[in-house]
């Protein structure tokens, strides 16, 4: 019966601090283009409103893939240590938390491709080249650490880098750190990877058909990867704080950076995009990986 | 153990005997599969049954006889093929009504081969059940199709120059270790490879090459694609989920050990040289086959390729040499039967209804088929080894092996083909049945009952072993502790990496996950009720595609799905083409056999060459 | 004993009254080749072999003399057997010409595997390929009397170059008898020895349709009638096999240490490879056919030119299999080629659904022509690439080879029994079911002796252990009567 | 002595080979097989012959003294049956030789033997 | 609107589609063409939905009012919550226009969508009657179709 309750409130704090994320975060981009942006709850207002609209639906499949979509994501959340402690007692595998992050994605892709809209499937097409260019880079980076630490369970590399800042991975391993930092910025859909979501070309994508609930859902789903995404990245690089404040605090940090990066930078096409991420990050972290293998 | 092997014989004369009456042919097909699969579940555990033939056939001084032993990993490996066999029989009764040409006699024959192979006792009977499930495939592909012969004959040319290689290598091997049974003659070639480094290494490459061609891996990738795309569709399930890994069995009992327990040179201090050539043969062939799998427009070829890089997950797998690597590659070879048979009996069922095989013909069928849909996604989700099904536990014990042996070109491979994974398996569920439902399948129905209860079971078992990987781990552990590895019997639930603490226990993964879906249904019933809407009614920004006389098959995106990844690849996919090299190979025979056809019409030359082989034999005799 | 000289003395006088008999000629063809058959089987079951008879009552060395020992009674089973099964294929043939030629072919090979004598052989020879030359020619047409002369003119040079070889032996040893030749051939210098070797040599390898010798093989199959296929496959072919084993095993048994044998394994890897990718884009049965046997004869000679028993072991197999299969294939074509009245394998598409018993039989046959294992061929090449390995770097490039081409065999002949069962409804043609009987028979023994090689290891064991320790078992039956 | 006799049999068969290897014409090549079949022959009796030898034909007393100095009288024995078989090949091969010029209608040897083309 | 008049600080911003939009702004004059695609995004709307008419072009055919393909007055064919006028009116008046519409929707008199669906034959019928003439003629043009053309201009 424990188990349920932390299960509902660890998801139900995920949702929060990933919808409070992206209403600084929607502040933070107003404020750099030197205009006041929406209030920070402006999140919490959205998705009220989505919930309460009325919506349309192809066939059963998108209702599926929706509903699947936020449950894989809340079930990698389940697996991700928030500030030292797991939803439920277990080992929190990195390469656990990797392939249940794709549930998400694969839910999310299913329903919308169930529409019929070309729009729609010619952003899950991208998103999928996209996933295939962030996940070997990053892949690439955590085999480091996990050669390092001779663990592949995030629980104990975040407690290996205990003590003081100078023994956080971000330090140890800078290179590491930035290729990371890329490739979660590509993780996230923000805006130099966002060529699945691109609202000019392909009006928004895989979100086209979505509305009303499916599309509350939808935003559900990106504040919850956002909330694992810097849960993942913190707990790997900056040792993953004894109390939820501090961890909610440097998830902070690292979601400001992608904030700002997201806020100057174009768009990339999908194939500059992937090639981007196999030769800068992927180089890094490949010369990081050898400088771990050599020592 | 000996009526194992006779009730497929007898089956096959009697099916033969009533070639006519389909559906009487097609039971006793699944009779005898279920008679097999409950004579393998009866001999679990006594390891030391045999059965032996004497064929009074005199070779290396002793009377050769064939012999059948049940040996543990043959065991594990022949029922689980069998209890796929059963479920794909009870398939093909529905979808054969309407054939014209018979391939269960065939297919008997190639399941008696099957067993033989899982139960050979010396390399000899098992060379002999391989060469017959050669020619055998053969006539099952072609089934009567003129189509499907050069596919046919490409694979019947590969697997006769396996055989023949196979053949070199047994002779070799029997030659200097005196001696056929596979157990001592790999000790034999671990002495030949430790003493006489150069032969042993031949002797190795020899079985290696066979084995690579049947399995498809990277030099030999090009025949599945052809075989699979012209083949009867449940013959093709079977082969591709069961015969597929014919080539894996024998590495598992034979390569592997010889390979992990003989000093050569080592690299890196991780594994020695052969280790790697295995391990770099399968890392290709899972980033090639996931690569080339991603650019296939017909669905067949599309997941012959994506049985290529799961081979090469399995030889990944084998070179990390840790008993948790070859742990994973043996659970991974079931996993891959499974979810491989899911996919193709549902591709089957596809073809079955509109009797087409090209994606971007598709489209929309998840209307008019659900249950083939489920059972689509359920096999699309195992095969990317996403985790509440059976795909993930494999993989993830296989990526831990090859890092606790810090062998990291190969867990990059592995994570690159398994994320790839996911870009063709989505490619192809939505080509088929999301989007658009063209006209012509507007009254497509679902699959009959018979077809159903398979599907639906394949969706059982698929999630039965993936929350549970006990009911596979556990057989497959008492098998590696009989045959003699260190290994502790697995858990109903819980799967050990080699890493620190690297121990995941997938039953609460899958409570995770139900987890949750629970709290986003939760999310879902709480927001406005939502209505269907037709499937023409899309955003099209205002316009009406009817109008402009676009079909729901030109609405559909999935001609060239990944063109801009495509583009990425090209140069690199024209440069290197096995396919070229073997093709002008075979040119050259015929354009030869032409020549000398016209040596021989002419004929009047007779005389003349006789005299040039009177001088010959001179020159012989006398001079040399 | 005596009487084992009607083998070959009633066929003859059946050739001469053959000009007389007009259309009884067929019924006497069927009562000869019966009595050759039932006499032959008689002497086998009598159990008095190995004996020896002399025409005229001549002594051995000096007479010659007719001899029977295990691999005569088993040759000589084959012939006659071959003989019975080609006959029935004789359908409406009312010249004469055909039946003496046929009662000729009969004495001349029951001759050639009867004779203990060289000069004897020769002559047999002779006649039996001068009555093939006839057979062949009895089509009439551009394309059989083409074949006809140019066999006949190749066949004539090599008996020519096998009588001086004859002479030379006579002058260097004196006497003509297979025993004494063996005895005394010891003594020989290395240059006449190696001589005598090569002229001998030159016209058994016309025969045995090795390489540079084989040109004839395509011609005379595809110009002749299926009968006369069987005649020279059957009869012509088994017997050349006879005088092989007995001659350069048994009489020149040390040609091994000479690099005659080295020669001789690079032309038989060669005729393999020639046979084989000649039929790859052969479309006329026929000729797939003689190419194949070419390539079987090959793969036999290479055996027998590696010299270890092992690898004569193979190549006997070889010969069972190769024997049985061709007779299968040639009875098959002729049917099939019948009902669809042209020779190429594409128009026979979908007979095999109609009449499945030929078709399976064909392929029985092809598969064990290619090796399979469960079928005779299989045993054969496996003892061959078991000896060829263990022996010198140029058998085991030789195996390899015939091993590459028996890859190529495999495709032309399984595509050949595809087509026969491609989906293609074929009701306007009809075959009596009679005929199916003898080549489901003949298959079914090679399936026998492919799943248990028993049956014949032990008639292989007498033929080997006969060849290995021959000086005493084969000389001493001759000479004894000193 | 002999010798001679030899090396005049073994010029013979070249002769004959040389004419049967160059010749096109059927019945020249038939000519060149007859002086191959002749040379051979010589070549047997050449074996049987000894030096100084005399007649073998045993019909006065006075031969059964020196019997050692006979000629063998086997080889020609054998020339016999080789002369006999020449003439039949020979008469064989040109009522064939006959037939080939009406269905070739030409009687070079290099004729095709396909239906139809006539080169 | 966005960048310089700062709209999002009320919580409002361009949609890619009319799927997730709550409010269709129509914004100059609207030929028939165009109106077809406004009836057809409308539809697309989920409820609840509102519609903002954008200057007078939409009001009274601004301008064009005489034009021969434009329509006088977008009320007849779906109907408008809010109206706001002026030829090209101030980004200000726009963003009052907004304000003022939440704050009728808070106090729910803005329910335009639920008289569509009422009286849905009226706009109907107003919709057939304009748009006949709009149908794409692929290739061929019809003779007696042109005739229908000008007497509708005369009438």
């Amino acid at each position: 019966m424990m188990a349920v309750l932390r299960v509902f409130l660890f998801s139900l704090f995920a949702i929060f601090i990933g919808l409070l994320f992206m209403g600084i975060g929607r502040k933070v981009i107003a404020r750099i283009q030197l205009r006041y942006g929406p209030p920070f709850y402006q999140a919490f207002l959205d998705v009220g409103k989505l919930f309460s609209r009325k919506s349309i639906t192809h066939n059963f499949v998108m209702d599926l893939g929706m509903v699947m979509s936020l449950g894989g994501l809340l079930a990698t959340m389940l697996f991700v240590p928030i500030a030292g402690h797991v939803a439920v007692k277990t080992s929190t595998n990195l390469i656990v938390i990797m392939y249940l992050m794709a549930i998400g994605y694969l839910g999310m892709a299913m329903a919308v491709a169930a529409s019929g809209n070309p729009n729609a499937t010619i952003g899950v097409s991208r998103a999928l080249t996209m996933m295939l260019g962030y996940e070997v880079p990053f892949f690439t980076v955590m085999l480091g650490l996990i050669i390092v630490n001779g663990t592949s369970s995030l629980e104990l590399i975040s407690q290996s880098q205990a003590g003081s800042i100078l023994n956080w991975n971000m330090i140890r391993f800078p290179l590491s750190f930035i290729a990371a930092e890329i490739a979660l910025q590509a993780m996230m859909g923000e805006k130099p990877f966002d060529a699945m979501i691109a609202p000019a070309e392909i009006a928004s994508g895989p979100m086209v058909e979505l509305s009303g609930k499916y599309l509350g859902l939808a935003f559900l789903t990106h504040a919850v990867s956002i909330f694992v995404e810097t849960a993942i990245i913190v707990n790997l690089f900056m040792g993953g704080a004894s109390n939820i404040f501090t961890f909610v605090l440097k998830q902070f940090e690292i979601y400001l950076i992608t904030v700002f990066i997201e806020a100057v930078f174009p768009r990339f096409k999908i194939e500059q995009a992937v090639k981007f991420l196999w030769t800068v990050p992927m180089g890094i972290a490949v010369l990081q990986l050898i400088l771990i293998l050599l020592k | 153990m000996i009526e194992l092997l006779l009730v497929p014989l007898i089956t096959t004369l009697s099916i033969a005997f009533f070639i006519k009456y389909k559906r009487v042919t097609w039971t006793l097909f699944l009779a005898s599969n279920g008679f097999i699969l409950y004579k393998l579940y009866s001999i679990y555990g006594m390891w030391s049954l045999s059965y032996s033939f004497n064929t009074g056939y005199e070779i290396l001084g002793a009377k050769f006889n064939l012999g059948v032993s049940n040996n543990p990993i043959g065991w594990y490996f022949a029922f689980f093929s069998a209890l796929i066999t059963l479920i794909i029989s009870i398939f093909s009764i529905g979808f054969n009504k309407n054939s014209k040409s018979n391939v269960s006699v065939i297919w008997m024959l190639i399941i008696f081969s099957n067993l033989g192979i899982f139960f050979a006792k010396d390399w000899v009977t098992f060379f002999m059940m391989w060469e017959l499930m050669g020619w055998t495939s053969f006539f099952a592909i072609t089934n009567g199709k003129d189509k499907a012969l050069d596919g046919a004959k490409y694979y019947l040319s590969l697997s006769l120059f396996g055989a023949a290689l196979l053949l070199i290598a047994i002779s070799l091997l029997g030659a200097y270790t005196g001696t056929f049974e596979i157990l001592p003659s790999a000790f034999g070639l671990l002495q030949i490879i430790n003493s006489s480094t150069k032969l042993g290494i031949v002797i190795l490459l020899l079985f290696l090459t066979t084995f690579i061609i049947k399995s498809a891996i990277f030099p030999f990738y090009m025949w599945p694609q052809k075989v699979y795309a012209e083949g009867p569709e449940d013959y093709i399930t079977f082969m591709s989920s069961v015969m597929i890994k014919y080539g894996i069995y024998p590495m598992a009992i034979f390569i592997v050990p010889v390979v992990g327990s003989v000093n050569l040179p080592r690299i890196l201090n991780t594994g020695n040289v052969l280790q790697y050539v295995i391990g770099y043969l399968g890392a290709i062939s899972a980033v090639l086959g996931t690569l080339l799998a991603i650019f296939q427009t017909d669905m067949k070829k599309l997941f012959a390729y994506s049985s290529v890089s799961n081979m090469g997950y399995i030889l990944l797998g084998f070179s990390s040499m840790t008993i948790v690597g070859f742990e994973g590659s043996l659970f991974h070879v079931v996993n891959h039967m499974i979810l491989k048979a899911a996919i193709f009996l549902t591709l089957a069922a596809v073809v079955f209804r509109t009797g087409e095989s090209e994606m971007h013909k598709l489209g929309g069928l998840v209307y008019r088929m659900p249950l083939t849909f489920m059972t689509f996604l359920l096999g699309i989700i195992a095969a990317a080894g996403i985790p509440p099904l059976n795909g993930f536990g494999s993989k993830w014990m296989i990526i831990q092996a090859l890092m606790s042996k810090k062998m990291v070109v190969f867990a990059i491979a592995m994570i690159f083909a398994s994320t790839g994974a996911f870009m063709y398996l989505f490619r192809a569920l939505a080509s088929i049945f999301l989007g658009q439902l063209p006209d012509r399948y507007k009254e497509v129905k679902e699959v009959p009952l018979t077809m159903a209860v398979p599907m639906f079971i394949m969706m059982v078992i698929m999630l039965l072993v993936g929350v549970v990987p006990g009911v596979v781990m556990k057989p497959l552990t008492t098998a590696l502790k009989a045959v003699g590895y260190n290994v502790d019997i697995a858990s109903w639930t819980v799967l050990e990496g080699s890493l620190k603490n690297a121990t995941i226990d997938l039953k609460i993964v899958f409570y995770m996950f139900v987890a949750g879906v629970i709290i986003s249904g939760l999310m879902y019933f709480f927001g406005n009720k939502s209505e269907t809407v037709p499937q023409e009614d899309n955003y099209t920004a205002g316009e009406y595609p009817e109008e402009w006389g676009v079909d729901a098959d030109r609405f559909n995106y999935s001609y060239s799905f990944y063109q801009p990844f495509k583009e990425m690849f090209d140069p690199l996919l024209e440069s290197i083409s096995i396919d070229d090299l073997f093709a002008s190979v075979g040119r050259n025979f015929e354009y030869l056999s032409t020549t000398i056809q016209g040596l021989f019409k002419r004929g009047e030359g007779a005389v003349l060459l006789f005299s040039i082989g009177v001088l010959l034999l001179i020159l012989g005799g006398l001079i040399i | 004993m005596n009487s084992i000289v009607f083998l070959v003395v009633i066929p003859l006088i059946a050739a001469f009254l053959s000009l007389f008999l007009g259309n009884l000629n067929k019924i006497t063809m069927y009562i000869v080749t019966l009595f050759n058959l039932i006499f032959s089987i008689s002497v086998f079951m009598s159990g008095k072999i190995p004996f020896n008879v002399a025409i005229g009552g001549w002594k051995a060395p000096f007479g010659i003399n007719f001899v029977v020992t295990d691999i005569t009674i088993y040759f000589l089973l084959l012939v006659n057997i071959a003989a019975l099964m080609s006959i029935t294929m004789v359908k409406d043939i009312k010249e004469y010409q055909f039946y003496s030629f046929y009662f000729v072919l009969l004495a001349a090979t029951n001759g050639m595997v009867l004779t203990g004598d060289m000069f004897n052989f020769y002559l047999f020879t002779e006649l039996s390929t001068f009555a093939i030359a006839g057979l062949v020619a009895y089509k009439r047409d551009r394309l059989s009397t083409g074949a006809a002369l140019k066999f006949l003119i190749l066949s004539s040079t090599a008996s020519l170059f096998s009588l001086s070889s004859i002479g030379l032996i006579y002058k260097t040893l004196g006497t003509l008898n297979f025993a004494d030749i063996a005895l005394k051939l010891t003594k020989l210098n290395q240059a006449s020895y190696n001589l005598i070797l090569i002229l001998f040599l030159a016209s058994m390898l016309v025969e045995l349709k090795i390489f540079p010798f084989n040109l004839w093989v395509v011609k005379s199959y595809e110009g002749s009638i299926t009968s006369v296929n069987m005649f020279t496959h059957g009869m012509l072919g088994t017997a050349g096999i006879y005088g092989a084993i007995r001659i350069l095993l048994i009489v020149f048994p040390n040609m091994y240490n000479t690099n005659i044998s080295k020669v001789l394994v690079i032309l038989s890897v060669f005729t393999v490879l020639i046979g084989e990718i000649g039929a790859l884009k052969e479309k006329n049965l026929v000729k797939v056919l003689a190419f194949s046997s070419m390539a079987q004869m090959g793969i036999f000679m290479f055996g027998i030119a590696l010299g270890s028993f092992e690898s004569i072991k193979g190549s006997l197999y070889i010969v069972v299999s190769n024997y049985l299969a061709k007779l299968v294939m040639f009875i098959v074509t002729k049917q099939y080629s019948r009902a669809v009245d042209s020779k190429n394998y594409i128009d026979m598409k979908g007979l095999g659904r109609k009449y499945p018993i030929l078709a399976i039989s064909f392929t029985i046959a092809a598969l064990s022509l290619m090796g399979m294992p469960f079928f005779a061929g299989f045993w054969g090449k496996f003892s061959i690439v078991i000896s060829a390995l263990s022996l010198d770097r140029l058998s085991t490039l030789g195996i390899a080879i015939i091993l590459i081409a028996s890859v190529i065999e495999g495709v032309y002949y399984l595509r050949i029994s595809h087509t026969f069962f491609v989906e293609k409804d074929v009701n306007s043609v009809n075959i009596s079911r009679v005929y199916s009987i003898i080549p489901f028979a003949l298959a079914l023994l090679i399936l026998v002796v492919g799943i248990y090689p028993n049956s014949i290891e032990q008639m292989l064991f007498n033929v080997i252990d006969e060849i290995k320790n021959a000086p005493n078992k084969y000389i001493n039956i001759i000479l004894s009567l000193k | 002595m002999t010798k001679i006799f030899i090396l005049s049999s073994l010029s013979l068969v070249f002769v004959g080979l040389y004419g049967v290897l160059t010749r096109k014409n059927i019945v020249k090549i038939l000519i060149a097989l007859n002086i191959i079949e002749t040379g051979i022959n010589m070549l047997l009796v050449a074996f049987g012959y000894v030096e100084g030898g005399i007649t073998p034909i045993l019909q006065s007393d006075l031969s059964i003294a020196n019997l050692d100095k006979m000629v063998d009288p086997v080889p020609q024995a054998l020339v016999l049956t080789s002369i006999v078989i020449g003439l039949g090949t020979t008469a064989f091969a040109l009522s064939l030789a006959m037939r080939y010029k009406d269905t070739h209608n030409s009687i070079s040897i290099r004729a095709t033997d396909e239906e139809g083309v006539n080169v | 609107m966005t960048s310089r008049w700062d709209v999002e600080r009320f919580g409002i911003g361009p949609m890619a589609t009319p799927r997730q939009a709550d409010v269709l702004l129509v914004t100059g004059y609207v030929s028939l063409k165009t109106l077809k695609r406004i009836i057809r995004t409308y539809e697309q709307m989920p409820e609840p939905k509102w519609v903002l008419a954008f200057g007078s072009c939409t009001v009274n055919g601004g301008i064009y009012w005489d034009s021969y393909n434009t329509i006088t007055n977008l009320a007849e064919y779906i109907p408008v919550d809010i109206t706001v006028s002026g030829c090209m009116p101030r980004p200000e008046a726009v963003m009052d226009a907004l304000q003022t519409l939440m704050k009728m929707i808070q106090s729910g008199e803005a329910g335009a969508y639920k008289k569509y669906k009422e009286n849905y034959e009226y706009y109907k019928a107003n919709q057939d009657r304009v748009l006949k003439k709009t149908v794409p003629i692929l290739g061929q043009t019809p003779k007696n179709d042109l005739e229908g053309k000008n007497e509708d201009a005369k009438e």
